[in-house]
């Protein structure tokens, strides 16, 4: 009959509208700025930089200024400059640092490819998105004092990812220090041995391990090592009882 | 009938009224008390008006899963110091709008007529207020008790369509000029069955006269059954081409073509800003409130309660509350429909409506000639009036929708 | 389906006039392609759409491709006896010719109708400059209609016979062919926060450009764009090359 | 209605979009009186982007119709062709931005084509999932975009939107964005999901159909949607084909091509599913199409989570840097929600592509606009536009 | 409303402290300690200023990605409407903001100005994802205009490629607070109480190699690169 489709219409939306007032799965918006929805875990926004400890984040930067992100980045939005010196990193080898690190976050694509390509894990993904701002030259061109976070915040946004990428720096770690240790011993034996004092050996550190610990995750495939896995409570985000209940027009 | 007229809610706005006339010297009471009256009018209808919007865009909202405005709040200025954290619900969104048209800047097309641009708006609120002069609102609350109230609503409203083809015109817009088109196209149409879904109910009552047609619907049937148009055949069938009807004549959605945004941008609207953009806006509500208004005065009883019992209520808020729910009835309307082509809206109109609606006459003329059958006669008086409503509906709905119809599909072997 | 080689032989003996070429592909995909000789080509398209055993009626995708100039160093070796008796000695001469470039367009064709495929068609132009003309194959695919017209914007080969060749996604009045391979892109380089590579080389020559305009010393250097708008934009336009239409 | 008294009007008016088409300008043709020009675009509520119709009309009946692209044209190819296999990826993303998944998997295919690269059996299930996922998003928000053309106040693309949520949390919580996802890798994927994830998205994939049930009773069924659609906008099978029409598009003009089916890309042999055809080629036989692929769709997704193996996403010798193709040209494509989505690339052994070229069924999808509008009133034309399905960053590029 | 609303969930990380939008610069505190000392605030400008940060209708407009979710912050999830934004006019003379959403191309520059001059005062601009500040990813293009400010003014960035509908949502309510902090006179009065300002841009026009002019000098004042 004429109408009856057009009353099966109104009595769906009939349905939606009495069921916002009660029924969750129909009513999901979330306000915003009192409500919020949990970030997946593996949620991307801008990189940032790690940094070892609060304390001191320009001074433990893990960024060894290789520049492999900014050559890899596809817009082209990051700036490396190395420094002229060297700092001991975490495990107390001299590394370069960047003397300049810059990410324009106005042509940032969040592709994550530079976290990818990052043989140190030094460059991650941030999930602050609430960044608008009303001059783009200075608000959105990030510094490296802008970027520079401690691996605590890291440890907070991403838990799973950083634990794994801790334990796997932690082990390289040992395993270069064993392997300088043992590199040590064995220069120490081969001089006494010899006896005979060779120039420019009085540092025997960064030689030996620095190149074991690039190659290694570039020529795995990074993007299943780094796989993070999303933590059971972000799941309920697509049912809708994670997406902020039933709200008040009031509040 | 026995008990409200003289209760205090009932009387109280007309004391109020009187009271404040006999304050003035003789001759200006006449002026007075009209004035009155019209700023009443629009003080209550511009209220009613605000608040629809808001409902509108809430109820629209709900409809959609989603909450709609509700953190407007008012402005800090105010003494109150409570509602600094307050939302209102958001309430006070329509006032925000108003004071954003207000002083929104007013664009003129260099191209466009200026005079007559000006002119639209002003004319489209005028004759759609002027509607609201002859819609009994309570039992003494007739504005104007014409004895030719129906031809004048109709005239007055015929105007506003009139003011639409002007803004579409003056605008020099391609969009705009289309809409105009669409407008008189939709506005002839459509002024056929309204007027002729409303002969019935001027054919069973004899007058024109709003006040009359309300009274003439005011006992119950066995006591408790409201006498109201709508509980008989013709009248039923006349409500429901009068709704259609209304709803092309205001514009709404599925009959919204002049606007349609998806397909004409803004219509006649678009090369409108700021306040005259918003008399647009107002213009449409009041025409949409003042054609329910009369759809309630017509064929739900007018300012009759439903009930004998609930007679306690003054008659004007009966008749409010039935204003509001015919229009959300429209706004769940508009929800849910998708609108219709300008062929198919003409087409409704000629080959569906008008013949319906003149069925309905005739449905209305046998209701008159047999008003005196009872018994079993008065069953088969229903039952003839019921076939005459139904069988033409049924062929012409088959005739109206020949072709359309879901399909089957295959699948690759 | 016949394989490219076959298709070959067959259409060199349906049209002993036109040139047909395998151009072999030496990738993985080794999806082989045929140079069709551009005089035929319509012809060639229409029997490879309306052969029975081809039906060929689904041409997917048509593109450009530009092949640039190429300097070639020709290194012949001449062994020159030694007049001494000696071992005879090699000499080298080098020489360096110009291959001379070319527009390409390929149409990757199907069959729906026997859901075969793809068989891939290509025609040169003659050089980048002024031959670059050849027939549209939009009256045999209507699907080659937006590509054609992309591949004239775009590359700025000139389909003769297409219906509509107008530019499709640059404005009307442009006048250079992007995707050409010697494409200068107009210089809008004056804010490049993060510069490297060769973005760095022109931004440089845009900040220098900048420093140069500022007439006032008094100005302070912290927004030289800002104090020279006027004498930075002639600047900045001044060094676009233009492709060779 | 002819608009014979708008010939003196040649002064400039304020309309949309382009500075040429701002001015009522009566086109003169011997057969019908007076035309009107409109200029509906670029920005115009149904044009779904940056697209210009430029439609001439008798009244309401269109005349002729031409298309006008190039307004989101932002050089995806060149930028690709100067910057590494990989970093292609994230701009594919961009390329039909509400289908990131199957298009990463287009470029990838195409990549690995070029490559040779294997690809594990997980990283393929996995491919399918999102690939259908994608579909579901892709064909829900249109259905909501077609409606809203329909003049519908936002209701039915709202609840679009709302199932498209789910879909897309799925997405960010897999991938770390709701539409960029960026999830392909040439050799397999780059998130291996966890079981709650998959779980989730079964849940998903179980309850759509009671969406899709919802969605058809609210509108499959409506008068007006019938008296909308039918019979709109036909297009014949012969056409289609010779326009290289692909895709649901194609498919409601009866022509069986569903490159699933005919390249049985993936692991898409292993599944079974139906290819729905329409019979006449209207826009309520594209409508119904997609809402029939939606349930295709959910049975593939079934089977898949059902069938899903263990091991590896990645395979072991597929590169991340530095990763060059032999010298060599391919072309891979694959049934993406809106008809063949094509990538051929042309490798010169170096880093970056030679060539690289996206055969975009948006813009092929456009070819027969006029054909399918001529005749029709302007209302159809924004409808017709709607039912062919196009997204402007994959027709402008 | 079966049950009582959800708490936010910790956000994992510092969230910056978001309330909902307080009135300009005056704060609370300030204001009721005016009121007791008998000074009521009633001004004008408030009240103007109250009414059109709570009722910004923007232009419906899409450029590109980014518009899909400007789309979904309309949508039932995030609601623009519960700021009074949802009104998407697709006409510009009803409209009060525009948001750049997507890569603006050279060929749609000029159009996009075109619609900036036809919408009326007061009016504002959100430049919104990574194309519209910049160009973004695409800025490297030949057809792609490297960000909108080159053209006409813009009040808010929000950067993202695309931005969450939260991030348009939070730069919303920036520019709701812009807006109350509006002044009428004096020497920071709002840009369009200003007659010395223009409220048109020129449109560039199209040119054989580029726009012509490319950038609005009068617009467009970019520092020096950090880098240089």
């Amino acid at each position: 009959m004429l109408g009856s489709g057009i009353i099966n219409g109104l009595i769906v939306t009939a349905k939606n509208f009495v069921g916002s007032y009660h029924d969750p799965k129909r009513m999901v918006t979330v306000e915003y700025p009192e409500q919020r929805t949990v970030l997946p875990e593996n949620y991307r926004n801008f990189p940032f930089l790690i940094s070892e400890n609060a304390t001191d984040p320009m001074g433990t930067l893990r960024c060894v200024a290789c520049q492999i992100c900014e050559k890899e980045c596809p817009p082209q939005c990051i700036i490396i400059e190395k420094s002229k010196d060297k700092k001991p990193d975490a495990s107390g080898k001299p590394q370069l640092y960047p003397a300049v690190f810059g990410i324009d976050t106005s042509v940032c694509m969040s592709c994550q490819i530079c976290v990818e390509v990052c043989p140190f894990d030094a460059i991650k993904m941030d999930q602050v998105f609430e960044i608008a701002a009303t001059d783009r030259f200075h608000d959105l061109f990030l510094t490296r004092e802008k970027l520079a976070k401690p691996n605590s915040y890291y440890h907070q946004i991403h838990p799973t990812e950083a634990a794994e990428v801790d334990g796997r720096l932690n082990t390289e770690r040992k395993a270069a220090e064993e392997k300088a240790k043992a590199a040590a011993a064995a220069k120490a034996a081969a001089a006494a041995a010899k006896s005979v004092p060779v120039a420019g050996v009085a540092d025997p550190g960064p030689a030996s391990p620095r190149p074991a610990t690039p190659i290694q995750p570039a020529s795995a495939p990074a993007a299943p090592a780094t796989s993070p896995v999303p933590k059971p409570q972000d799941e309920p985000r697509s049912s809708p009882a994670g997406e902020g209940g039933p709200a008040n027009p009031a509040s | 009938m026995t008990t409200a007229p003289d209760s205090f809610l009932e009387r109280a706005p007309l004391e109020l009224r009187d009271w404040a006339v006999q304050l003035l010297p003789g001759p200006l009471q006449w002026l007075a008390h009209h004035l009155i009256t019209v700023v009443a009018i629009l003080a209550v209808f511009g209220l009613f008006f605000a608040f629809t919007t808001i409902a509108e865009r809430k109820l629209l909202a709900r409809l959609q899963n989603r909450l709609g405005p509700n953190r407007t709040g008012l402005p800090k200025f105010s003494i109150l110091p409570w509602h600094l954290k307050h939302t209102l619900f958001g309430l006070s969104q329509p006032f925000a709008d108003a004071v954003k048209a207000l002083t929104k800047e007013d664009i003129v097309p260099a191209a466009a007529d200026h005079f007559l641009h000006f002119l639209a708006p002003v004319i489209v609120v005028a004759f759609s207020l002027m509607t609201f002069a002859v819609l009994p609102f309570g039992r003494e609350y007739l504005p104007v008790d014409l004895d030719a109230a129906l031809l004048y609503f109709f005239a007055a409203g015929a105007a506003t369509e009139l003011a639409i083809f002007m803004a579409g015109w003056s605008s020099r817009n391609k969009y705009s000029l289309l809409a105009a088109m669409r407008a008189l196209a939709q506005l002839i149409s459509y002024e056929l069955p309204l007027i002729l879904s409303v002969v019935p109910v001027v054919l069973v009552t004899g007058t024109l006269s709003t006040k009359a047609i309300v009274l003439s619907q005011g006992y119950w049937i066995f006591g408790f059954l409201p006498h109201w148009f709508v509980f008989t055949p013709w009248g039923f069938a006349g409500f429901i081409i009068f709704l259609i009807a209304a709803l092309a004549e205001s514009n709404r959605s599925p009959f919204d073509l002049p606007e349609a945004e998806s397909e004409l941008v803004a219509g006649h609207l678009t090369e409108y800003s700021g306040f005259k953009y918003a008399l647009f806006f107002m213009a449409e509500y009041f025409g949409l409130t003042a054609l329910s208004g009369l759809g309630v005065t017509l064929f739900l009883g007018g300012w009759q309660a439903p009930f004998p019992f609930l007679e306690f209520i003054p008659s004007y808020l009966w008749f409010m509350m039935k204003l509001i729910g015919m229009i959300m009835f429209f706004i769940w309307v508009r929800g849910t429909l998708l609108r219709l082509r300008i062929d198919q809206l003409t087409r409704l109109a000629w080959q569906f409506l008008v013949p319906l609606a003149l069925l309905n006459v005739g449905n209305a003329a046998f209701w008159v000639l047999t008003t005196h059958w009872a018994g079993p006669l008065q069953l088969v008086r229903w039952g003839v009036s019921l076939v005459i409503v139904i069988l033409p509906f049924f062929f012409l709905g088959r005739s109206l929708s020949a072709g359309y119809a879901p399909r089957t599909y295959r699948y690759a072997p | 389906m016949e394989t490219v080689q076959q298709l070959r032989d067959r259409l060199a003996a349906r049209f002993p006039a036109a040139r047909v070429e395998l151009v072999l592909n030496p990738g993985v995909a080794a999806e082989h392609s045929l140079r069709l000789d551009a005089a035929l080509g319509r012809d060639i398209a229409l029997f490879l759409r309306d052969d029975p055993a081809l039906r060929l009626d689904y041409c997917s995708n048509v593109t450009g491709v530009d092949w640039p100039d190429k300097e070639i160093t020709d290194v012949v070796k001449t062994t020159v006896p030694d007049p001494a008796g000696g071992p005879p000695k090699i000499v080298e001469e080098k020489s360096v010719h110009v291959q001379p470039g070319c527009l390409e367009a390929v149409y990757h064709l199907y069959s729906m109708s026997l859901k075969h495929g793809p068989v891939v068609i290509r025609l040169r132009t003659g050089n980048r400059a002024d031959a670059v003309t050849l027939p549209s194959l939009t009256p045999v695919w209507r699907s080659c209609d937006f590509q054609e017209r992309e591949i004239f914007d775009l590359f700025g080969i000139v389909f003769a016979g297409h219906p509509d060749l107008r530019r499709l996604l640059m404005w009307d009045e442009f006048k250079d062919h992007p995707m050409r391979k010697d494409y200068v892109e107009p210089d809008d380089y004056e804010w490049e926060p993060t510069a490297h590579g060769a973005v760095l080389e022109r931004a440089k020559a845009h900040q220098l450009a900048a420093v140069a305009g500022v007439v006032d010393p008094g100005q302070s250097s912290a927004n030289p764009p800002k104090a020279a708008p006027g004498s930075t934009t002639p600047a900045t336009t001044a060094p676009v090359k233009e492709a060779k239409p | 209605m002819s608009c014979s008294d708008f010939n003196d009007l040649d002064a400039e008016l304020t309309a949309f979009g382009h500075p040429g088409g701002s001015s009522v300008r009566a086109v003169h043709d011997q057969f019908h009186g007076d035309l009107l020009e409109v200029s509906m675009g670029p920005q115009h509520p149904s044009t779904h982007g940056v697209f210009r119709m430029v439609a001439t009309l008798d009244g309401e009946q269109i005349v002729k119709l031409k298309p006008v692209f190039g307004y989101l044209h932002r050089n995806h190819e060149k930028i690709a062709e100067n910057t590494t296999y990989l970093g292609s990826m994230p701009y594919t993303d961009r390329l039909d931005y509400l289908c990131s998944m199957s298009t990463n998997w287009a470029y990838a295919l195409a990549v690995e084509k070029l490559s040779g690269q294997a690809v594990p059996d997980r990283a393929q299930y996995l491919r399918i999932i999102m690939a259908e996922l994608t579909r579901l998003v892709n064909h829900a928000c249109l259905v909501g975009f077609l409606f809203n053309d329909l003049g519908t106040s936002f209701t039915p693309l709202l609840y679009a939107f709302r199932e498209r949520e789910k879909i897309i949390d799925l997405f960010e919580a897999l991938s770390g964005s709701r539409m960029m996802c960026n999830y392909q890798r040439f050799g397999g994927c780059r998130v291996d999901p966890t079981p709650e994830w998959l779980a989730a998205a079964r849940t998903l994939v179980e309850n759509f159909p009671r969406f899709l049930d919802e969605y058809e009773r609210m509108l499959t069924g409506n008068e007006i949607m019938l008296a909308r659609t039918q019979g709109i906008g036909r297009l014949d099978p012969a056409h289609a084909v010779n326009a290289g029409l692909t895709g649901p598009v194609l498919r409601a003009s009866g022509v069986d091509y569903d490159l699933r089916k005919v390249d049985g890309y993936g692991f898409y042999p292993r599944f079974d599913f139906r290819v729905p055809l329409g019979a006449q080629g209207d826009t309520y036989d594209r409508y119904m199409l997609r809402i029939l692929e939606m349930r295709e769709s959910v049975k593939i997704l079934v089977q898949a989570f059902r069938d899903l193996p263990g091991g590896p996403i990645m395979d072991p010798k597929a590169k991340l840097r530095s990763f060059r193709p032999k010298a060599g040209e391919a072309y891979g494509r694959l049934e993406g929600p809106k008809g063949e989505l094509g990538f051929y690339l042309i490798s010169d052994g170096t880093p970056n592509p030679y060539r690289y070229r996206v055969r975009p069924p948006s813009l092929i999808n456009l070819t027969l606009l006029e054909e399918m509008c001529l005749g029709h009133t302007i209302a159809d034309a924004v409808v017709i536009l709607g039912s062919i399905d196009i997204v402007l960053g994959e027709v402008d590029r | 409303m079966s049950d009582a609303p959800q708490s936010t969930p910790a956000s994992p990380r510092p969230a910056p402290a978001e309330g909902f939008p307080a009135a300009g610069n005056i704060s609370d505190a300030d204001r009721e300690e005016l009121r007791r000392h008998g000074i009521l605030l009633t001004s004008l400008e408030e009240l103007y200023n109250w009414g059109r940060s709570n009722s910004i209708w923007p232009l419906q407009f899409g450029l590109a990605c980014c518009a899909i979710e400007m789309i979904a912050a309309a949508t039932a999830r995030f609601d623009i409407a519960r700021f009074g934004a949802e009104i998407f006019r697709p006409s510009p003379r009803q409209a009060d903001l525009m948001i750049v959403s997507g890569t603006v191309t050279k060929k749609m520059a000029p159009l996009v100005v075109r619609l900036w001059n036809q919408m009326p005062e007061p009016k504002y601009c959100i430049a919104m994802g990574a194309c519209a500040i910049s160009g973004g990813p695409f800025k490297q293009g030949y057809n792609v205009l490297k960000g909108i400010d080159r053209l006409i003014p813009v009040d808010i960035y929000i950067p993202g490629c695309p931005p969450r509908p939260e991030a348009l949502l939070n730069g919303l309510i920036q520019l709701q607070k812009q807006i109350k902090g509006e002044k009428l006179t004096g020497p920071d009065a709002a840009r369009h109480t200003r007659a010395d300002l223009p409220s048109e841009y020129p449109i560039p026009a199209y040119g054989a190699h580029d726009l012509e002019p490319a950038k609005n000098p009068a617009v467009w004042t970019p520092p020096a690169p950090p880098s240089a």
